[in-house]
């Protein structure tokens, strides 16, 4: 069997959160029981006239109905596209493609610091994480947006047990602060035991916790995005700068690398 | 015809696709001597070294693929970004990122040894002696079937004009490496110019076995707040379903001027493209850009070729072959 | 700046923009000493003579009209098929079907004169003399105010290469046209072509007042199951969306190479793309094969050009031109 | 006013017929109200990648709600985009576009002839000739197609009271003949008053009933069908040779061309 495969899927449900965000279930997917977090799938829109596929963090998976879950804001013209397809639709899921998040040792600590639509990968591992025995004590959950309408699924967030910090850049939910501020202050606390850090979102905010982290000597993982043509390596187009020199392929060594690795110049 | 100095692998393939022929059409092609099982390769820069691809499929399927061009030394490419998305098509200034040939032989040629397809080793040069270097130095490696020679390179000794918009450059380069590579060269033509068939016939002249064409077009994409091009590199090279048309017409072109066997590439993305090209005088097609956004393209290619053969009553694709008529 | 030496329909709509310039920004551009209201122009070949296209909008929108070429004696081109559907973009080999000249001033002119906006008559020729008589022809037309030259015709005399590839028959050909018509010559450049930029100093060193560009790439399409190519021409011109970042490139080496004003062609279909060529260095801006697909096109490109001049707080449309930060 | 719009249109209703023949119903458009029976629309699929419109025979009209109904068969890729269209789904309408039939004199008998796809214009113009007092006793329904699949609408056709002479290539629904067939008897039968023939169907058809036509020396008008980059009239790219040498556009002397005026070389 190959280890990725590029097979017709079919919208089986949507659900429409507030603000342009939504969530997509896909399916038959046949390599879902490979899939972990921090993985994405490449998705082709048939019939469009989008000439790259748009790659999206799997959200969710159920293996048993062999399908995933992805969760989007509507941005451009492929999150348009797809967030107006309605059930039973085509698209051409590639996957599982990327390297994922690895698991924190037992009895390591969890920072996940989620920004705006950077949260997908960010929750899945959460969930992954107590799955697999973590402490949802042990896991600090930074959510960050614009404000109160960009924080999603909290509800969902809350369930889990994991100490929530909302914060936002107008303080309508949360505090009014950026994902930052609670990630300073929970490192510099000492309080967390051999902690870890897990983060996805905008560009600045990435490099923001990769200072951070380097500053306070803590390891950590960060997902990252770049324009894919390919998805899974041949093309040579996703690149990013390292600071050993090079470049990675942030669709085949990334989208998770880790903390210290980027070159940000 | 000559018989190919092959590994097992590769006589292998070439019974397998004899036994296939009594049930169905023909699908292997004749290249410089050398029998591919079908005339559906990959294009350099489009396919790495091979390893990604086969985690989709088999790259048993291929009929060849033309590795991602290799020069002396590693290169790192430019920094992104390198790629921007077009209607129908994409830019891409990957900046000849390779491992260098040293590494190439090494540790990429060997994962295609198990494999029973044709391998043609792209090469590219900043000046003469590149191509030179890098050629002699694969003449040992008899997995590098071919080499395909990347002649669409900015030449620094002629100011950064492509070293493939003279004919009298390309047949030196083709001469000079024939010398110092003992199995077939194929220059690789750069659409960039105003005549493609003088180039061709250059090519010809210095000894090529065959010949590719097209490479991609120079072009430039920009972005309107920040007013800067979209590629690091300000200028990069056109591909996609966009070209094809163009592609075709040089495709044909070429194929009028020259007796050489011509490799069709530009914009094919499905098996009328492909028929399209072997129509206008292509006895091979390379899947290029259109690999990114069907990795698993080559399996249904062959498969609606072949139906397409059977249906046309062809014995063998390459009936196909120049079989344009013209109004 | 010389004054525009134009009719009253001219003079009130450069009011009209002018007053239109209190409350938003300035789209007016000048090339060759005439302001045009805006910088959209119609392409040639693709508005026909404005009849047709003043059914759905109004023809005042546009800053100039660009007519479909001609030829000293009216010629009923090619025998279809004529066209052919390609990937974002198609071909055509129309054969410079035309009225002819004499029915061009006598019929087709007199229905632009009652428009405020630039006419720019486009001209073909077979041979050299062709070019000049038409252009001579027109001189005492005043409602032409430019004309623009096709020179991307085959060249009889030169065994059917393009004018266009030969940067001294272009010299050539824009110093005699210039002798005979009083008013601007804007050559339009083939794309088919190693350096444009070289071509286009020809154009400048004749005396050209502006330079077009791109025209179509020379491209085919075949039917798989006939085995002819598409068109009854066998070759024809691809334009659209596809050949955009091929154009939006030499644009800007023109633009780099010359000291006159540049109008960008090239599969411009929206106000993005409007505003890419003015970037690159288009002091206009022509729609060409994107009106087949939106004949409205061009009302919706002004109101959104007009947009995002106010949101990126320009007074001027000028303020783009050629304004690319190289990374 | 403008003579032609160019607007967006929704998807209201459709009805799936046997075969892969439909008709849809888009709306609102806003010149429903000047169209006439051989008028086209030109379509546009926004989003698809496809880049020629695609023209449709207007086959009905509805004034008061401002829509117009098309029938089409699945053929290649634009049929395709639009037998999946649903409810509510948006379309660029060009139109009306092209020369409508001419109606016959009060005292003139009609001949309509529909080859397959056909069908649209041929019908639309039997009932307008209906609706405007031409009698449903003097009009010739000739309606053809490879099988009994091909003969759509046979109850409306049966409603209008015309003399509907059904032919099948394979006898499974009528005669088994051409349509040339029923219209050559019926021409040669003497018994139709000052006949107008109107047809519509394959270039095959057209010009065996253009032969027959000019055979008989009765006029007629046949509408035909190219390839139409713009639809209305400014490519000259969808040009037919005519017998008086030079060519007319399709899309504007067209699509509509009374008899013996195409050379068929
Ligand atoms: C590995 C990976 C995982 C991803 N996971 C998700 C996910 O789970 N959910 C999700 O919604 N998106 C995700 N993205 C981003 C997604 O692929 C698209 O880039 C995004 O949906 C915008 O695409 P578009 O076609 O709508 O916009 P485009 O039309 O491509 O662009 C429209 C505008 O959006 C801007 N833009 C482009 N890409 C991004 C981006 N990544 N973030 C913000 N702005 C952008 C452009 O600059 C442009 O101005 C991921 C990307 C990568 C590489
Ligand atoms: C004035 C005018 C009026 C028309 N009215 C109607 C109408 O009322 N109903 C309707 O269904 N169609 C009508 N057509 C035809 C329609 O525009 C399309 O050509 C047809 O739907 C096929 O397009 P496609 O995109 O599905 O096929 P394409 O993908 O364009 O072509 C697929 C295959 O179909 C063949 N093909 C292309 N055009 C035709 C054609 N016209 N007839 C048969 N085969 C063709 C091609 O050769 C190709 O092999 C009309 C055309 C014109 C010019
Ligand atoms: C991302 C990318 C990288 C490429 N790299 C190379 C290369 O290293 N050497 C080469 O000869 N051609 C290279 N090409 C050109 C392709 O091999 C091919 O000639 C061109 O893309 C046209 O074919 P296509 O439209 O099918 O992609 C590259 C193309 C792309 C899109
Ligand atoms: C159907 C058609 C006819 C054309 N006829 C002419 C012509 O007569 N003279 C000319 O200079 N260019 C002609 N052109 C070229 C266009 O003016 C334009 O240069 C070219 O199409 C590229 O622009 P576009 O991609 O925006 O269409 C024609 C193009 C098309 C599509
Ligand atoms: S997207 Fe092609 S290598 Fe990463
Ligand atoms: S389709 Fe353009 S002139 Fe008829």
């Amino acid at each position: 069997m190959k280890r990725v495969v590029c097979q017709d899927s079919y919208l089986i449900s949507r659900r429409d959160l507030k603000n342009g965000y939504l969530t997509l279930t896909f399916g038959p997917f046949s390599r879902s029981s490979s899939i972990k977090p921090g993985h994405f799938v490449h998705i082709d829109l048939p019939g469009s006239n989008l000439y790259f596929r748009r790659a999206f963090s799997v959200y969710s998976v159920n293996v048993k109905e062999k399908s995933i879950e992805i969760f989007l804001k509507v941005i451009g013209r492929g999150s348009r596209y797809l967030a107006q397809l309605k059930k039973g639709d085509r698209v051409n899921m590639l996957g599982p493609v990327g390297t994922p998040f690895k698991l924190p040792r037992k009895n390591q600590s969890a920072l996940m610091v989620a920004g705006g639509v950077g949260l997908p990968p960010i929750l899945f591992m959460t969930r992954w994480m107590i799955k697999r025995g973590r402490k949802p004590e042990n896991i600090v959950f930074v959510y960050g947006g614009r404000s109160a309408e960009d924080i999603i699924e909290r509800s969902i967030i809350k369930r889990l047990g994991v100490r929530f910090l909302p914060v936002t850049e107008d303080g309508s939910y949360g505090e009014k602060e950026l994902v930052t501020a609670p990630l300073a202050r929970s490192l510099s606390s000492g309080l967390l035991k051999d902690p870890v850090i897990y983060a996805c979102g905008p560009e600045s905010m990435l490099r923001a916790v990769d200072h951070l982290a380097t500053e306070f000597e803590t390891p950590g993982q960060l997902a990252f995005e770049a324009p894919m043509p390919c998805g899974f390596g041949i093309c040579l187009g996703c690149v990013i700068p390292l600071r050993s020199g090079g470049f990675a392929r942030v669709c085949r060594e990334g989208p998770i690398l880790p903390v210290g690795r980027v070159s940000w110049a | 015809m000559k018989t190919s100095p092959k590994t097992k692998a590769k006589s292998e393939s070439t019974k397998v696709s004899a036994a296939a022929g009594l049930s169905g059409p023909d699908l292997s092609v004749e290249i410089a001597g050398y029998r591919f099982k079908n005339p559906i390769w990959t294009a350099s820069g489009t396919c790495g070294y091979g390893e990604e691809l086969d985690e989709i499929f088999d790259l048993n399927t291929l009929g060849g693929i033309v590795t991602k061009s290799i020069t002396w030394k590693p290169r790192q490419g430019h920094p992104p970004s390198r790629v921007s998305e077009e209607s129908s098509g994409m830019l891409n200034a990957i900046g000849l990122a390779n491992v260098g040939v040293k590494a190439y032989v090494d540790e990429k040629l060997p994962f295609l040894e198990k494999y029973g397809l044709g391998v043609i080793v792209n090469v590219a040069g900043f000046d003469f002696q590149e191509y030179i270097d890098v050629c002699a130095r694969l003449a040992d490696h008899p997995r590098a079937d071919m080499v395909e020679l990347n002649i669409s390179c900015p030449n620094i000794s002629s100011g950064g004009i492509e070293f493939g918009a003279d004919p009298k450059q390309v047949e030196k380069i083709v001469r000079a490496v024939k010398r110092v590579f003992p199995r077939p060269v194929i220059p690789k033509l750069s659409p960039n110019v105003t005549d493609i068939a003088e180039i061709a016939r250059g090519a010809e002249a210095g000894g090529a076995d065959a010949i590719s064409l097209i490479n991609t077009f120079i072009a430039m994409g920009v972005d309107i707040h920040s007013k800067r091009p979209t590629l690091s590199n300000n200028r990069g090279g056109l591909s996609g379903p966009a070209i094809k048309p163009i592609a075709l017409s040089m495709v044909n072109s070429v194929y009028e001027a020259v007796s050489v066997p011509v490799i069709g590439i530009g914009g094919a993305a499905n098996y009328e493209d492909v028929v399209e090209f072997m129509i206008c005088g292509a006895s091979a097609v390379q899947l290029g850009t259109a690999l990114f956004r069907e990795p698993d393209l080559p399996v249904r290619v062959l498969s609606d070729l072949t139906k397409f053969l059977i249906q046309g009553s062809y014995n063998s694709v390459t009936d196909l072959i120049g079989s344009i008529k013209m109004n």
